[in-house]
């Protein structure tokens, strides 16, 4: 398969995840924060679908689900999801290594939201993803790990962090959904070549 | 349910329907009111809709934010008079009040409400 | 005309609509534009609505005022792709807009604005 | 004529007054605030003439056109009219010396609005009223003298204090509603027995 359509592909079966998911996102959301992130990442990827990019370029691809989520979620994952795929948009045009795009887009998100590893967000997810990427560990199994250990963390940034203490116990909405993204990108085998 | 509610005074209607509509997305089990606008929806605030509004409280504590100095004197007046419990809240208005609704949403103590609101006082 | 419009940027529209209101009766010749909730008036922020409205003033400098932090990384991303010179102010939302607003309206320094607005930087 | 016969002419030549200069008052309010003073004073004085008080005690009087002001004004003076009322209808109960009722109702200004002489306030015209009325030198001429120097002072509280230096140079609007508010009381003959 062709790099663009394993990329098409790892989209395509995200959007697909998060409209399964999108009562328990909100769910998640609800605990912690405004209740929102499944409907808002459910409306992301209506419009990522719609408007998936048909021209076989892979940083074309990623810039215009760039601007879909980036245009559609309202939330605080809109602007972050949105930074990050710019980011992937873009490494993707220098290099090929997964890890390096991963890299960037964990970095456009540090950056995007002023957040860090362990401040109990989607990064928690990012970060050690990459790493295992990097060291060729990656497995479902590793994901779904690391999106449970944002439950022990207490919030430092976004909503949830005005619940101080009391965010501790709670998987993070934003860790969950990057789970998914995670989870669709092996199984769209768009991790290797 | 938290036994404060929050009353939200503002110059312009919309202003208090809309951070009501804000904070209720966080706080769906804090009661919170709006007394905002003139009686005939002007830009000012009215002693009587304020005053209406903290008696309709069934919360024993009021806790209250403003958006501008001429509500407070409003608000003021109606603590003198009043025999419900009413603490006016001299922070960030939309911040402030977010932030209160959020954390009394989630049963945090008041010591630690008050420190996140005191880096809010601003007036 | 003063040469810096206002926009404000709120996750509700009604909260835009009404600062927008409040503003406007102490400072009818700045131009000040509101761009609050999602697409389809939800709570939240848009980028496309926050750039249509950066891109449709006339003034050569822009001051952004929002209420909470995601309202924020939404103008942070509009302010690096724009060719406008947007100034994100991290003062209170609705105090520090209308401060401004008014010292705008009266011709005030930017000196003496800003070191009105610096007690209300919370953000 | 009775005291509160009189005390009624007053707040009816007030109330009268406000309506005539509703616009002159607005205007003053443009220049240094939102441009609603006339108006709120306007729709105050409606409500006081319709609400005033028929009792027959000038306590009641007073309390019943507090009232009407608080619940209709809307703006800043509302509640400072309304406070100040208030402490004349208190006073009224226990002496007769009109100074010391205005001094009462100047104290409930400063009190209300946490401000004091020379803030460019109602205040300003207050406090030199209640002075001259103490010494029995009170004219229709310092009246107007009072409310003409606020013109020179830089406004320390309410809206206009955020035009700092730009304040001056303007006559405060709510000092030249008190000045109606004075006009009436000598018109009424209501500074005497
Ligand atoms: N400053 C930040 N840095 C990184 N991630 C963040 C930040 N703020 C929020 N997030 C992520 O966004 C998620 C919430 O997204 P969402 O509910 O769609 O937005 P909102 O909080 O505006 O309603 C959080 O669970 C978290 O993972
Ligand atoms: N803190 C204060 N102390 C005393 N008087 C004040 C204060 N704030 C405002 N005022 C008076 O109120 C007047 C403005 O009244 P008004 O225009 O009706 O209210 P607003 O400013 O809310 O629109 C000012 O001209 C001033 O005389
Ligand atoms: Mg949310
Ligand atoms: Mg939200
Ligand atoms: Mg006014
Ligand atoms: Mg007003």
């Amino acid at each position: 398969m062709l790099m663009v359509d394993k990329i098409k592909k790892w989209l395509e079966l995200f959007a697909a995840q998060l409209h399964e998911k999108k009562t328990y996102l909100s769910e998640l959301d609800s605990a912690i924060g405004d209740g929102d992130h499944g409907n808002n990442m459910a409306r992301g990827a209506d419009f990522l679908l719609k408007s998936l990019d048909q021209s076989g370029d892979t940083s074309a691809v990623f810039k215009n689900a760039a601007m879909a989520l980036l245009s559609k979620v309202g939330g605080a994952s809109g602007p972050l999801y949105g930074s990050a795929l710019l980011a992937l948009s873009k490494k993707a045009g220098e290099t090929d290594d997964r890890s390096e795009w991963i890299a960037a887009g964990a970095e456009a998100i540090a950056h995007r939201g002023k957040s860090e590893a362990g401040d109990k967000t989607m990064l928690d997810v990012w970060l050690p993803v990459q790493k295992a990427l990097a060291d060729g560990t990656l497995t479902h199994e590793k994901i779904d790990a690391f999106v449970a250990e944002t439950k022990s963390l207490k919030a430092k940034k976004g909503r949830a962090s005005y619940l101080g203490d009391r965010s501790v116990g709670h998987i993070d909405p934003g860790a969950q959904s990057s789970g998914y993204l995670f989870h669709a990108f092996l199984e769209a085998g768009a991790d290797h070549a | 349910m938290p036994e404060i509610g929050i009353l939200l005074v503002s110059h312009v209607r919309e202003i208090g329907d809309g951070v009501l509509r804000l904070l209720k997305e966080v706080a769906g089990d804090v009661t919170i009111k709006a007394a905002a606008g003139t009686e005939d929806n002007g830009v000012g605030t009215s002693f009587d809709r304020i005053n209406e509004a903290v008696t309709s409280f069934e919360e024993p504590r009021i806790w209250a934010f403003y958006d501008l100095g001429s509500a407070k004197m409003n608000l003021d007046l109606v603590s003198e008079t009043t025999d419900k419990n009413l603490e006016i809240q001299d922070v960030s208005f939309v911040e402030g009040a977010y932030v209160a609704a959020a954390m009394l949403q989630a049963n945090a103590s008041e010591d630690s409400i008050h420190s996140e609101l005191k880096p809010l006082k601003i007036k």
